[in-house]
């Protein structure tokens, strides 16, 4: 009952939470890649140093040279371009996933938290039923009946993204639910709605942005998955997913085809996840000296 | 029945447990086990119990937060036990509550000028500003308080901006689930000033609840002591507290520490001598006799109370 | 405790039920008439409804589902729409495959993540402690089929240690088994690894946070010491769950793995029926995947009963 | 959700330690803190504590919030996080294995050091009971534990015998099942009940206590409180007793201590401190904490402001920016007056007291 504040509690960091150097690097070297992705695709809308379409015989598999940095692929591509406009197809997948997975999950998890208990269970349990469907068997399923393409991919990856954030929301609106300026709204006469978006959804929304951040990083390995293995990005669009697939058969020719898209992967991923890390370290109230 | 602000008839309140195990269905805890008391208009009344003993249940049946298993709740005359949400709107605005956290009943993403103005926004009320800083010169706060966010206020201040809150709809009841039990010594004091202040200047009704006599014998003049679902004692504060009638009251006065007497040479085995004391008394007396009593009559009664005994005269008659 | 367990069956057998459903509902509703997909876009009225007769696909859906569930129940999938083959016997082959790559998978999984995540988070604030985590990040930022692909060209083709794809039973030839089995085992587990040990860690840091670890120090319990005896189990059970949904991870990521190794797995057994358009083996196989995960799931569930006694009983 | 009655205290004085008081030279420090600083980054969390406590000695230290009490007791344990600095020293003596009085240099002792330490000769009681107990271990073999890592029993089985023995002497009904059950099937007062008697099991020279009763009901305070210092008294260790609550202090201590924004301001006996108080924080805490004594114009007695934030204390007298007192004299830290650390106070314009008390 007499839950005294613990005078020394309040000043001692707690053992294992990163010092807030260490947080605002992690956030800096995270938010700089995923801003660097960004804006790569961003000018890839209005230049890119070749055209992607064009494809030229004469300069097949051109190593690395002033014309191109990177080279070219079998089809004489510029690989700079074609990592340049892949980053749109990685970044469009990965909003439009994240999005469809927010704008369903985060409801749902709210509503899951503040009707009757029985009722918040059945429709958790009917939640934990979508993880059984990852989103490459999703994505295979609908690839199966419609054939493949970028939207069928995202829709795949948006579904299966939903779970994760509707868990999440939900243990994190309860906790809200518990708290007495919760109660104190509904002696003010607050109706449930108004709890729900006033008070609810604003302190659970650092919750969405790291899931959403974690989410994005899930939604590009996964689009690179799909498409290599054909089920993604459809000939013709370019994406890494796609580039890897692609350079496999020249595996042993020319292995730069298979390390430039691969890189380009693994350092998006590695953005958003230290973006999700450093945002869920910035947000964590037993940070030391967050005032 | 119009000075009768607040009356609780037979109040019951049954959860069920989760079951525990294929053939029996879960347990039934009785939180509380018919509950009757009249609060006078303008009398400050305190709630006494230990963890468990079903006080925070009862407050949260009298703010119409929660609904009981049967009885009755009267909130100003009207009855408040079966009106769906909707309609409590007139209880919203007679009574208000102050929590025990300081930091967990303020909003951490909302400033303090909406956290104040959120009963009056929710009630429909306009030109809230100006209220608000009527509010915070109430409680003792600059209005520049209203454009802050509450992690910049030390616990004390957290608490006056709960209590502006409170006031905003302008209620007649004040109901305060233990206000200072997390707060500094330093900054009880203060706070329990300016509520006895605000319940003088304002002539509100005062629904107290704490673990600590001392605490409600400081504020309230009639206390009920609670123990398992029951009220086991009714009456004037001072008679309760100076010679409690019921065994489990004489136990919470005996077992609890007071810095005069410890100082006289009531150590902590002299506590716990005089706990367990009254503790073998409680366990010889029937829990179902609750005490009552008022001003004129101090003996113990051994019969349930009725309304007309267990409402004493406000703390300023004679 | 028994009620907990009932619980948990009745959860994983209605869970069985719907996602049998959900399955059957995807393939069926969406639009798209299977017997015209398998057959192509050239096929003729008539092809297209002599096969949808053979197969029973103009019987109201309700029967198809029945029949096919019937089917599932009796471990009798049916017949393929394309090849006219038994489904059943091909599952059996490709699950045992897929099934031993994803276990020595996850044994390296865990094998790196328990050791690694627990130093991690002892020595957070150390140089070595941050250097692991850094690497782990990496491991966890690479697709296990880069992975994959990375590890044929410096084992199989730069070094030439180890054969680039391939697949023989364990019976036949034991060494080339093992041989052809390390380099996608290890492509799975290293990443799936560098994952866990991150949860890992998280898990053991919070539970260093514990007052109870204070106390065990306090009884005079070296930290390691305290850690060891009395926050391992507790920091089991996030570690379980996650270990959980890795499962269900590995058994898709597989899919892909067979791909990149030319592995003769349910994964590969997938994506041939997509290319052929045989929506009867698409469904039968995603519909063994979802049943294995969801067995997964109970598993996990009985552990946490296992591993926290609070689970077990509601308290006093 | 009702607890489970709290049962009868046993007399815990009525079980022999396991060595007797008379083998250990008279009265010797236990705990011995001087000069004892502590920082985080560059702010300052403890200032120039100084502390002793002997054998057979109930020693209090008070504060509020921030005031840095839960700090000492934690440095005198060697359980500061490891990111916090402490300078000065911190030497405990008890009494090691064989009876033969060991003496630990807490700050400079190595992990293995301070662990022989802890729980051996040293031992501390936390606040919160609800989670002091390791969930998943059975709250008997929690108890014998402490035994088996110091060797202070012969055995395993010798060790779950003494653990069910010492859960009796404590007071739970049933010891022998109450052994076997896990944290959870516990009320708040019988784990706080089993984390005394882990506390006792070694016979240790000293008993910290951090807060011990502040989450129980008052009720079962009294007994708890009752037990921790038969416990203590029984085998003639020293106590050191946090607490912000001056009744409990009162109640339970013979000496105290009073500390505010990381210093100690006032120390004394209890009776000198609490009804002749010197120091102007001690003065005001405890008008604000006496419910019985109403200023003349109405009202409780406070002390204007609230506590700063840890760290956040102002320089020279950490009282000063809430004294009314105060005075440009205030800014130099005031000197320590009194006959030594246990008697004395720091206030540049300490309380006047004229015959018979009062002001």
């Amino acid at each position: 009952m007499n839950r005294l504040s613990r005078g020394a509690e309040a000043v001692m960091p707690p053992p294992g939470r990163r010092s807030r150097a260490g947080v605002e690097a992690t956030l800096l070297v995270g938010g700089g890649i995923v801003a660097a992705i960004t804006v790569l695709a961003l000018v890839s809308l209005v230049w890119t140093p070749y055209d992607v379409g064009e494809i030229n015989a004469t300069e097949r598999l051109a190593t690395s040279s002033a014309r191109h940095w990177l080279g070219t692929d079998k089809f004489g591509r510029d690989v700079v371009s074609l990592l340049m406009v892949g980053s749109r197809t990685t970044l469009l997948v990965g909003l439009v996933s994240v999005g469809v997975a927010a704008v369903i999950g985060v409801p749902l998890g709210i509503l899951a938290a503040m009707v009757p208990k029985w009722w918040g269970e059945v429709l958790m349990r009917a939640n934990d039923l979508l993880l059984a469907f990852p989103a490459l068997l999703l994505a295979i399923m609908l690839t199966a009946v419609h054939g493949q393409g970028v939207v069928t991919a995202m829709i795949a990856i948006g579904i299966s993204s939903i779970p994760s954030f509707a868990r999440v929301v939900r243990s994190g609106a309860i906790g809200v639910m518990k708290t007495e300026y919760v109660v104190a709204a509904r002696a003010a006469g607050r109706r449930p709605i108004a709890i729900a978006l006033r008070h609810v959804l604003p302190n659970v929304g650092s919750l969405v942005i790291v899931q959403a951040s974690v989410s994005f990083a899930i939604a590009v390995l996964a689009e690179a998955a799909l498409s290599y293995l054909g089920l993604g990005a459809p000939p013709g669009t370019p994406s890494w997913g796609r580039m890897l697939q692609e350079g496999q058969e020249l595996l042993f020719v020319a292995p730069r085809l298979e390390v430039f898209p691969g890189v380009a992967i693994a350092l998006a991923v590695l953005g958003f996840n230290l973006l999700g890390d450093g945002l869920r370290d910035h947000f964590d109230p037993r940070l030391e000296d967050r005032r | 029945m119009t000075d009768v602000a607040i009356s609780v008839r037979d109040v019951v309140r049954d959860y069920r447990r989760p079951r525990t195990s294929l053939t029996k269905p879960g347990s039934v805890v009785h939180a509380l086990r018919g509950v009757s008391f009249d609060v006078a208009r303008g009398q400050r009344f305190g709630i006494v119990g230990e963890s468990g003993c079903g006080k925070s249940t009862l407050l949260r049946i009298i703010a119409g937060l929660d609904q009981p298993t049967s009885g009755s709740v009267q909130v100003g005359g009207v009855e408040i036990s079966r009106l769906p949400e909707r309609r409590l709107r007139f209880l919203r605005a007679q009574l208000q509550l102050v929590f025990q956290d300081p930091m967990g009943s303020l909003d951490p993403r909302m400033r303090v000028r909406d956290i104040i103005a959120e009963p009056l926004v929710a009630q429909g009320h306009r030109d809230n500003i100006s209220r608000v800083h009527e509010l915070l010169d109430a409680v003792g706060l600059q209005p520049e308080a209203a454009d802050r966010f509450p992690h910049q206020f030390s616990g004390g201040q957290r608490q006056r901006i709960s209590i502006a809150r409170a006031l905003a709809p302008d209620p007649r009841i004040l109901v305060a689930d233990e206000p200072v039990s997390a707060l500094d010594v330093s900054v009880r004091a203060q706070v329990l000033n300016l509520l006895d202040e605000l319940v003088q200047r304002l002539s509100l009704t005062l629904v107290f609840v704490s673990h600590d006599l001392s605490v409600v014998r400081h504020v309230c003049d009639t206390v009920a002591v609670m123990s398992r679902g029951e009220i086991v004692e009714m009456g004037p504060i001072g008679d309760v507290y100076d010679t409690p009638a019921h065994p489990y009251s004489r136990q919470l006065v005996a077992a609890a520490p007071r810095l005069q007497a410890a100082l006289a040479g009531r150590t902590a085995a002299v506590l716990a001598a005089e706990t367990l004391a009254a503790r073998a008394l409680s366990s010889n007396a029937s829990s179902r006799n609750a005490v009552s009593r008022n001003a004129a009559d101090s003996d113990p009664k051994p019969t349930p109370p009725t309304p007309e005994q267990t409402t004493p005269p406000p703390k300023d008659a004679p | 405790m028994l009620l907990r367990i009932a619980e948990r069956t009745a959860v994983l057998l209605v869970s069985l039920g719907v996602s049998s459903a959900l399955v059957f509902g995807f393939m069926v509703l969406l639009p798209g008439d299977p017997a015209r997909v398998a057959l192509g876009v050239n096929a003729t009225e008539a092809d297209v409804s002599r096969l949808r007769l053979e197969f029973g696909l103009e019987r109201p859906l309700v029967e198809q589902y029945l029949s096919w569930v019937g089917g599932l129940v009796h471990l009798d999938p049916g017949i393929s729409y394309v090849s006219r083959a038994q489904i059943g016997p091909q599952i059996a082959d490709r699950l045992q495959v897929s099934l031993i790559l994803v276990a020595a998978s996850m044994t390296i999984a865990v094998a790196l993540a328990l050791p690694f995540g627990t130093l991690m988070a002892v020595h957070h604030r150390k140089a070595s402690g941050l250097v692991l985590s850094a690497l782990s990040q990496v491991g966890v930022a690479v697709p296990a089929f880069l992975a994959g692909i990375l590890l044929i060209t410096v084992f199989a083709v730069q070094l030439r240690w180890l054969p680039a794809s391939g697949w023989t039973p364990p019976a036949y030839d034991p060494g080339m088994f093992l041989q052809q089995l390390l380099l996608p085992a290890l492509s799975l587990g290293l990443v799936q690894g560098a994952v866990l040990t991150r949860y890992v860690r998280s898990a053991v840091l919070d539970v260093l946070r514990e007052d109870f670890l204070r106390t065990a120090r306090a009884k005079g319990l070296t930290p390691m010491r305290a850690l060891v005896r009395h926050g391992l189990r507790n920091a089991a059970v996030p570690v379980v769950t996650v270990l959980g949904l890795q499962l269900a991870t590995l058994l898709v990521g597989a899919v892909v793995i067979e791909r990149v190794f030319v592995i003769p797995g349910l994964g590969s057994l997938l994506l041939d029926a997509v290319g052929n358009r045989d929506l009867i083996v698409v469904q039968d196989v995603v519909m063994v995947l979802v049943v294995a995960v969801l067995i997964v799931n109970f598993v996990v569930d009985l552990l946490y009963l296992a591993i926290d006694p609070r689970l077990r009983t509601v308290a006093r | 959700m009702t607890a489970a009655p709290e049962h009868t205290a046993y007399p815990v004085g009525g079980m022999p330690p396991t060595r007797t008081p008379a083998d250990t030279p008279p009265p010797a420090d236990v705990a011995r803190v001087r000069d004892l600083a502590v920082t985080v980054g560059h702010k300052p969390l403890l200032i120039d504590v100084d502390l002793t406590v002997r054998r057979g000695e109930r020693v209090g230290l008070i504060g509020e919030s921030g005031s840095g009490k839960s700090l000492t007791a934690l440095a005198i344990m060697g359980l500061l996080p490891e990111d916090l600095a402490p300078t000065g020293s911190v030497v405990v003596t008890g009494q090691g294995p064989g009876g033969i009085a060991r003496t630990t240099s807490v700050l400079e002792a190595g992990e293995h050091g301070l662990a022989a330490m802890r729980g051996r000769d040293v031992a501390m009681v936390f606040q919160e009971p609800m989670t002091a107990l390791n969930p998943t271990m059975r709250v008997g073999a929690q108890v014998a534990e402490v035994m088996t890592i110091h060797r202070t029993v012969a055995d395993r089985g010798a060790a779950a015998r003494r653990a069910v023995e010492l859960l009796d002497k404590v007071g739970l009904p049933d010891a022998a099942e109450a052994a076997r059950a896990y944290p959870h099937q516990l009320s708040g007062g019988q784990r706080q009940r089993v984390v005394v008697a882990m506390a006792l099991a070694n016979d240790p020279a000293l008993l910290i206590c951090d807060e011990p009763t502040t989450a129980l009901d008052v009720t079962v305070q009294a007994l708890v409180l009752d037990l921790i210092v038969r416990g203590v008294e029984a085998r003639d260790a020293g106590l050191l007793f946090i607490t912000h609550d001056l009744a409990v202090v009162a109640s339970v201590c013979e000496r105290v201590l009073v500390m505010y924004g990381g210093r100690v301001v006032e120390a004394g006996p209890v009776l000198d401190v609490f009804t002749r108080p010197r120091h102007r924080y001690t003065r005001g805490l405890i008008g604000a904490s006496d419910l019985d004594l109403s200023r003349p114009e109405g009202g409780l007695y406070t002390i204007q402001g609230s506590v700063p934030a840890a760290g956040r204390f102002p320089a020279g007298c950490v009282f000063r920016n809430r004294c009314t007192h105060a005075t440009v004299e205030c800014e130099a830290v005031p000197p320590w007056v009194g006959s030594g650390p246990e008697e004395g106070f720091a206030c540049a314009h300490p309380v006047v007291h004229h015959e018979g008390g009062g002001s």
